[in-house]
């Protein structure tokens, strides 16, 4: 059975996985340790504890605002971009020749993002004026796109073909189809392909740099001017508190839809 | 009504505002929007936003308004809407004539050391060159505003000139050997001396200030061969409308109440001649009309021209 | 519907999007890279080829985005593999660990790793302290750092691509595998492994071109005289104004990395 | 109501032919089998008729109407898979009720209710909350036969339903089958790998043979009069010896044993003789015109013993009741109704 | 040289235990048929022998040496699934080479060569280079099987092997599997619902009952010796009628016909009566002593008609040969050898 693993190999693993816990989280470490230091500058081991930083991020109306709005965003362009990709991943995986459309979608990842921001700033500006947050979502979209599609096509390529002639010959119109059946199938690769979306929009500085206006600001462009001019611990508290978060709320889901017996299936 | 403009972020934005900002909005009752922008981001900004800018005025620290009014990007001021304009020193509006703006702030570039750790203070940039300092050392890439100014005062204390930099480039070869290190932005200097033991670094007053009000134990001395300077210009943008409005905001950047602010908050040099300021303040940044005029300015005009080239240079003789 | 209007209704809005949002503004990037005061030029291009400045530039984006693509993949494997196989509560917590570094600012993240690997950083003073190195000693501004650093970004990538493959792998094919004189180890690798050649291909598709396109990282934690091509671009575009050469160097960059890809791709389709 | 009529079908994968023009009508209400060997092309015939496979030439329509491009969730169909093709996702009950869903047929309750009687149709009522991951291999198989006969479709397509139960449980699928077919008069398709069940269940069967139909008929025509080789080899269980057709008329075999044939036949020379085991009997080997054969193997079958038999040089089998029981080795006497004998060209 | 003992064997999923102790000891060389309903646990028990399962109790020890806890790729066994398993990134050929490069058996050509074989064996070399997904089910089966037999495993676990083939393919199978049995003397545990094919080529024949031994022994002694109601039930197409057994020894049914019971039935009152299909003989109804019933159905069979009755409001069912005719509605005698009748508990 899988589970019959020879014992030093079980070692192994366990020592793999400590390793790579320490090369994931050992960056992160740093920050949360920064983020409580009392010390103006960003110094590891930290001095002295204080929780200034936080009341510092947290009342800083720039933060906030830039946190709502990354927040916003990032939800829409997750939903566009699994919406979308998770379409373009499901109509290419049934294509038989399919490698000339493939590349293409994943086109965004190979030509550095200034050179989007910058055409996309440039047709913006001389087709509808100055930028918006329709700019922005578009732009953003785009560049999450090809993470949806390759996440769902690698699940796709897995999958039993007859489970959906099976519903066909079950009645069940194209729609449903989706729904029920392609759908439940690619659900970790939308899913993997969703979470990516979100964080590449969240955490998207240079798209975001050029195309904002004063009522654009993102969290990452905020933190990014922060840093260029003043770099305190306050980038650190607010980078330790999307930790928190996280975790609260992967520890929730899990808590109230049982993540793990969902992805399961 | 309401303007926008771009601002540096962080602790220089507190001072624009409080300087400048607030009490525009408040004498005007017009809304001023901020995007904090650095010089070369904005600039790429508003060229490719050529066609429907969304800034009113415009702030360069990098000399990008050279450039910027050659393209046709910016708007000549009108000397008549901006009447502090009259007050400012005259080296610091010479571009008026070709649609650039005037500086409002002087940053001076000399060396920032480690009070507390430098066995003996700096007094000039040959000081950079000594061998015991080269791994304490840190040099800015010239991809910064300030490091190109640090690059050609290395340049020119080596015997170069702005047609030869070759000496200069020779020197930072040099200095790398030695355990210098370059690195590219801001904060890394902070970083450098917050936590990895820097010495000594070229680099501006403004910044200098800064680590000190953040609790480092860094000094700011001007070398014996001069000291170059970095002007932080306000532009006025073309093709916006209300021009008035931005040039009455360029007005009250160039008032001696917001200068004497501003060198209060960030020891910026004032350029309007009239500023008074608090003896304090005084000592510690370079003002007056005869230290000012001990400025040095490289040429801005020689240095566009040559950008592209010598930080081609530059990287091929920093590259690993 | 039919298929093949199903297909395209599923297909257009991607395209449509891609095209419009994607291909136009770059376009009119991209063309300027041929753009001279004087008309079509090629010279943008020469500029990039006349020594071996650039070239050596290219070379490196490229050779360190193929050993951070190895180096996550050779990392992310068994560790996808060890989560999707580990008991439910098990596995929460890996998915944690692994999306946790995605959550903070890919700035904040990279000067985590400056304070820990720069000269006062706890590994150099360990490595000082066992006498192993001397005073200046430091990981900074190294191309290990820019691995390091884009590791650990770009880990995540590799490992949730791979994740969503390996869980629906029918585990009867492993044990068929088994019993057939597989020891574990040979089962990952002659069962395990070419079956998740799909999420592999995915996975080091987004980590490869990720990482030859990012500046942030690179740039800080490589320093100013390690410069990749993507860093070169952002400075193109904004300290030197050069953009023809910016967009010239984009096409470099884009043909580099389709040389690369484009036979990648095909062993991904083979065995998709 | 719903004829369904195949006219030339071809279907190719790349360059190789698998189905090399099928003509087949089958009458609404009708229940047919399809028997043939392992490849011959049944799978793809049944996934011709539910719309799945794109047709390399040829029609198909139903009720008079040419579908042959209608998609198949527009073909009022339900087919069960040979791999079963159940959602993994879903539960016994989920994947039964699926079909119902799908087609929007009654209430949550009625398709509750009709649910339940289909699991209890298949004996799978207690696994209802089952994943399918959970399931024998058996389970898996009646939780698709299940997930087939719940909604009542017109045409009802079943590959290989009942391969995986045991001869007890399938016995009493085919009465469920036989009774859901009664009851509704669905067009039921069957393809089986087990000729009893072909012959018993089906009002017609359809031998096919590498892509071909090689004879179709009703159970009793089709079994008692093959009309080649191939179709007597695969579905009595029947045995072929060469003989040479002398007048009397009688067959010749090599050893020179005769034996009469009915009158009726008429052709002379070489040809085969069909004998099936049913109608072999083994009497003792001094019995008169009986043919000499010697007992080779013996196996044990439970309620009958298998015999291989030597005749004429060749290996011949029967099956005998265990009320027969003779020794490897004994020469026994095989007799035969001269009207049964069937006499096929070489 | 490698006997095969199972000691108390108990697996649970979850909190339903499915194998509740199981005792076997497997001769080495010894051909074993599993028989048993679907989901009694017959794929447990062979994944439980072939390392594949976690034991929740008991004990496995092969040749002496307890190996519960051995991995299965150091258990020297091949096993074929019931759901094939075939790995869909290879071809058919290196499918069926895979277990001996990953034993290291033999030089490249050598593995070519039995890979040859193997496939002959089971029909298949004319696809040896398909992918496993362009092949039918019986082919995927085949090829599954070839994979089994390729590398001469001590013990060798057939999980159904044989049950998507056709008849004719299925025989031909069976005299491989015994052929390489026997020539090799490879223990055989063979999974089967299909009785005539358990009882024809094994040993022994272990019979299962949701997760118990119901009884085990060879062929014939189980066949015709069945312990339990179950067993006459599962193994013979047996019928069981309720009868009160009244001295004489005589059996009486619900309607008070009687019928006689051998000398050695001693005990009396409420039993259940065992009438193996085969012993039953049809005849005319009013032959002496014969039993009345009536027909009730008639289903053809082909070589054979099955029968249903009606006897004293029972149902009972019986094969009868087409030599006996009968019409549904007749009246009929039924006859049987009183040394054939066997008296259960109820
Ligand atoms: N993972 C599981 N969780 C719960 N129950 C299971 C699981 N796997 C199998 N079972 C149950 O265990 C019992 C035995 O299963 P097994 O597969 O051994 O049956 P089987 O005898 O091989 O049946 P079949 O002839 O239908 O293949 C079945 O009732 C099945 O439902
Ligand atoms: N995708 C494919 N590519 C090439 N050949 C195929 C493909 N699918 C099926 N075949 C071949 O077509 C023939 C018919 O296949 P089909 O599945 O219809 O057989 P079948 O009669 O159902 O057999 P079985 O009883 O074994 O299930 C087989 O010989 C098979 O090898
Ligand atoms: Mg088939
Ligand atoms: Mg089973």
């Amino acid at each position: 059975m899988v589970k019959a693993i020879p014992t030093w190999l079980r070692w192994l693993a366990w020592g793999f996985v400590i390793l790579s816990a320490l090369l994931l989280l050992a960056p992160l470490v740093v920050v949360i340790g920064v983020s409580v230091s009392e010390s103006q500058f960003i110094v590891f081991p930290p001095q002295g504890f204080s929780l200034d930083w936080y009341r510092k991020a947290l009342g800083s109306r720039e933060y906030v605002e830039a946190f709502w709005l990354s927040l916003r965003l990032a939800g829409l362009v997750t939903v566009s971009a699994t919406v979308i990709g998770g379409a373009a991943a499901i109509a290419l995986s049934r294509r038989k020749n399919r490698q000339s459309l493939e590349s293409f979608f994943l086109s965004p990842l190979v030509i550095p993002s200034i050179i989007f921001a910058i055409g996309m700033l440039m047709l913006w500006s001389s087709m509808f004026g100055t930028t918006s947050f329709v700019a922005l979502w578009i732009a953003h979209t785009v560049v999450a796109l090809p993470y949806v599609i390759r996440t769902t096509l690698a699940v796709l390529a897995e999958s039993d073909p007859f489970l959906e002639e099976a519903a066909r010959t079950m009645g069940a119109s194209w729609l449903r189809r989706l729904w029920h059946v392609v759908l439940p199938q690619c659900r970790p690769g939308l899913a993997a392909g969703a979470f990516f979306a979100f964080n590449i929009s969240f955490d998207e500085a240079v798209l975001s740099l050029f195309l904002r206006n004063p009522g654009l600001n993102t969290l990452p462009v905020q933190i990014y001017g922060q840093l260029e001019f003043s770099p305190d611990p306050t980038v650190a508290a607010v980078s330790t508190m999307m930790i928190v978060l996280t975790v609260a709320l992967i520890v929730l889901l899990d808590r109230l839809l049982g993540l793990n017996r969902v992805a399961n299936t | 009504q309401e303007i926008t403009i771009n601002s540096f972020g962080g602790a220089y934005e507190e001072a624009h505002r409080a300087c400048v900002i607030d009490p525009f909005e408040a004498a005007t009752g017009a809304k001023v929007n901020i995007v904090t922008a650095y010089s070369a981001d904005a600039f790429a900004q508003i060229r490719a936003q050529k066609d429907a800018p969304q800034f009113d005025v415009i702030h360069f620290s990098g000399g990008q308004e050279i450039v910027g009014a050659s393209e046709g990007l910016l708007q000549p001021i009108d000397p008549e809407l901006v009447p502090n304009l009259a007050d400012v020193y005259d080296f610091a509006k010479t571009g008026i004539a070709n649609g650039e703006g005037p500086a409002y702030q002087i940053a001076a570039v000399g060396l920032v050391y480690a009070a507390d750790k430098m066995p003996e203070a700096p007094t000039k940039w040959a000081d950079l060159l000594n061998p015991e300092y080269s791994d304490r050392l840190v040099l800015t890439d010239i991809s910064n505003g300030y490091g190109m100014i640090g690059m050609l005062m290395l340049n020119q204390i080596s015997g170069g000139t702005l047609e030869n930099i070759q000496p200069g480039l020779d020197a930072v070869a040099k200095l790398l050997e030695q355990g210098a290190i370059v690195v590219s932005k801001s904060p890394e200097i902070q970083q450098e001396f917050a936590q990895n033991d820097a010495w000594i670094a070229p680099y501006a007053s403004d910044y200098a200030y800064t680590l000190q009000a953040a609790g480092l134990d860094v000094k700011f001395v001007q070398g014996e061969e001069g000291t170059p300077a970095s002007f932080i210009t306000a532009n006025l943008v073309a093709g916006r409308d209300n021009v008035e409005l931005a040039s009455k905001f360029i007005d009250m950047e160039l008032s001696p109440e917001a200068q004497a602010c501003f060198s209060e908050a960030l020891r910026y040099t004032p350029t309007n001649a009239k500023t008074v300021l608090a003896d304090d303040v005084a000592a510690s940044v370079v003002y007056g009309p005869d230290a000012t005029a001990g400025l040095m300015r490289f040429d801005p005009v020689a240095i566009e021209a040559n950008r592209s080239a010598w930080v081609e240079a530059w990287g091929k003789t920093i590259a690993r | 519907m039919t298929n093949r209007r199903e297909a395209w209704l599923f297909l257009f809005p991607g395209l449509a999007l891609l095209v419009l949002g994607f291909i136009l503004p770059i376009m009119r990037m991209l063309v300027l890279s041929v753009m001279g005061p004087d008309g079509v030029t090629f010279e943008h291009f020469a500029r990039f080829f006349q020594d071996g400045y650039y070239p050596s530039i290219l070379w490196r984006t490229v050779r360190l985005s193929l050993v951070i693509t190895a180096l996550t993949a050779a990392i992310g494997f068994p560790l996808a593999y060890i989560t999707s196989r580990v008991g439910p509560q098990a596995r929460l917590w890996l998915i944690v660990m692994v999306i946790l570094p995605l959550m903070t600012s890919v700035v904040v993240r990279t000067f985590g790793w400056m304070v820990l690997l720069g000269r006062s950083g706890p590994l150099a003073t360990m490595l000082r302290e066992m006498g192993l190195v001397g005073r200046s000693f430091s990981l900074m501004h190294t191309e290990s750092a820019i691995i390091l650093g884009m590791v650990q970004v770009l880990l995540p990538f590799m490992v949730l691509s791979l994740l969503g493959v390996l869980t629906r792998l029918d585990p009867r094919l492993e044990e068929a595998a088994r019993t057939m004189g597989c020891s574990f180890l040979q089962t990952i690798r002659r069962v395990v492994l070419p079956l998740s050649m799909p999420g592999v291909v995915a996975g080091s598709l987004l980590v490869f071109t990720l990482s030859a396109s990012s500046f942030i990282t690179p740039s800080l934690l490589g320093g100013a005289r390690i410069e990749v091509l993507a860093g070169s671009i952002y400075k193109s575009v904004t300290q030197t104004l050069d953009w023809n050469f910016a967009a010239a160097q984009s096409v470099i960059l884009f043909f580099g990395l389709a040389l690369v890809l484009i036979p990648y791709l095909r062993l991904g389709a083979r065995h998709g | 109501m719903s004829d369904l009529t195949l006219r030339q079908i071809k279907k190719s994968f790349g360059r190789t032919e698998v189905l090399h023009g099928i003509d087949l009508d089958i009458q609404s209400g009708e229940f047919v089998s399809l028997l043939g060997a392992s490849g011959c092309g049944k799978t793809t015939l049944l996934r011709i008729i539910a719309g799945l496979e794109r047709v390399s030439g040829g029609t198909v329509s139903i009720a008079g109407k040419d579908v042959t491009s209608l998609p198949p969730e527009k073909r009022d169909i339900a087919m069960m898979f040979q791999s079963y093709a159940l959602l993994p996702h879903l539960t016994v009950a989920e994947n039964v009720r699926f079909p119902l869903r799908m087609r929007g047929q009654g209430s949550r309750e009625e398709q509750a209710e009709r649910v339940v009687k289909a699991l209890d149709t298949v004996q799978l009522a207690h696994l209802a909350d089952r994943r399918i991951r959970q399931l024998s291999g058996g389970q898996q198989q009646r939780v698709a036969l299940a997930r087939a006969i719940v909604s009542s479709p017109q045409v009802l397509l079943l590959d290989e339903p009942l391969s995986n139960l045991d001869a007890r449980l399938r016995e009493e699928m085919q009465v469920e089958l036989m009774e859901i077919h009664n009851k509704l008069g669905l067009t039921t398709i069957f393809v089986t790998h087990d000729q009893e069940e072909a012959l018993s269940l089906s009002d017609r069967v359809v031998l096919l043979n590498d892509g071909q139909i090689e004879q179709q008929g009703s159970p009793r025509a089709i079994y008692s009069a093959p009309e080649t080789g191939f179709a007597s080899f695969f579905l009595g269980a029947a045995n072929l010896l060469p003989v040479t057709v002398e007048d009397g008329p009688v067959a010749r075999f090599a050893d020179d044993q005769v034996l009469a044939l009915p009158e009726t036949q008429t052709e002379r020379g070489e040809r085969m003789l069909l004998l099936r085991q049913e109608d072999l009997k083994i009497v003792p080997a001094d019995t008169d015109g009986a043919l000499k054969a010697r007992v080779a193997i013996r196996v044990f079958l439970g309620a009958r013993h298998r015999y291989m038999l030597d005749l004429a040089g060749q290996r011949i089998s029967l099956n005998a009741p265990n009320s027969v029981l003779v020794e490897p080795g004994d020469e026994v006497g095989l007799t035969i109704d001269p009207e049964q004998l069937r006499v096929l060209a070489r």
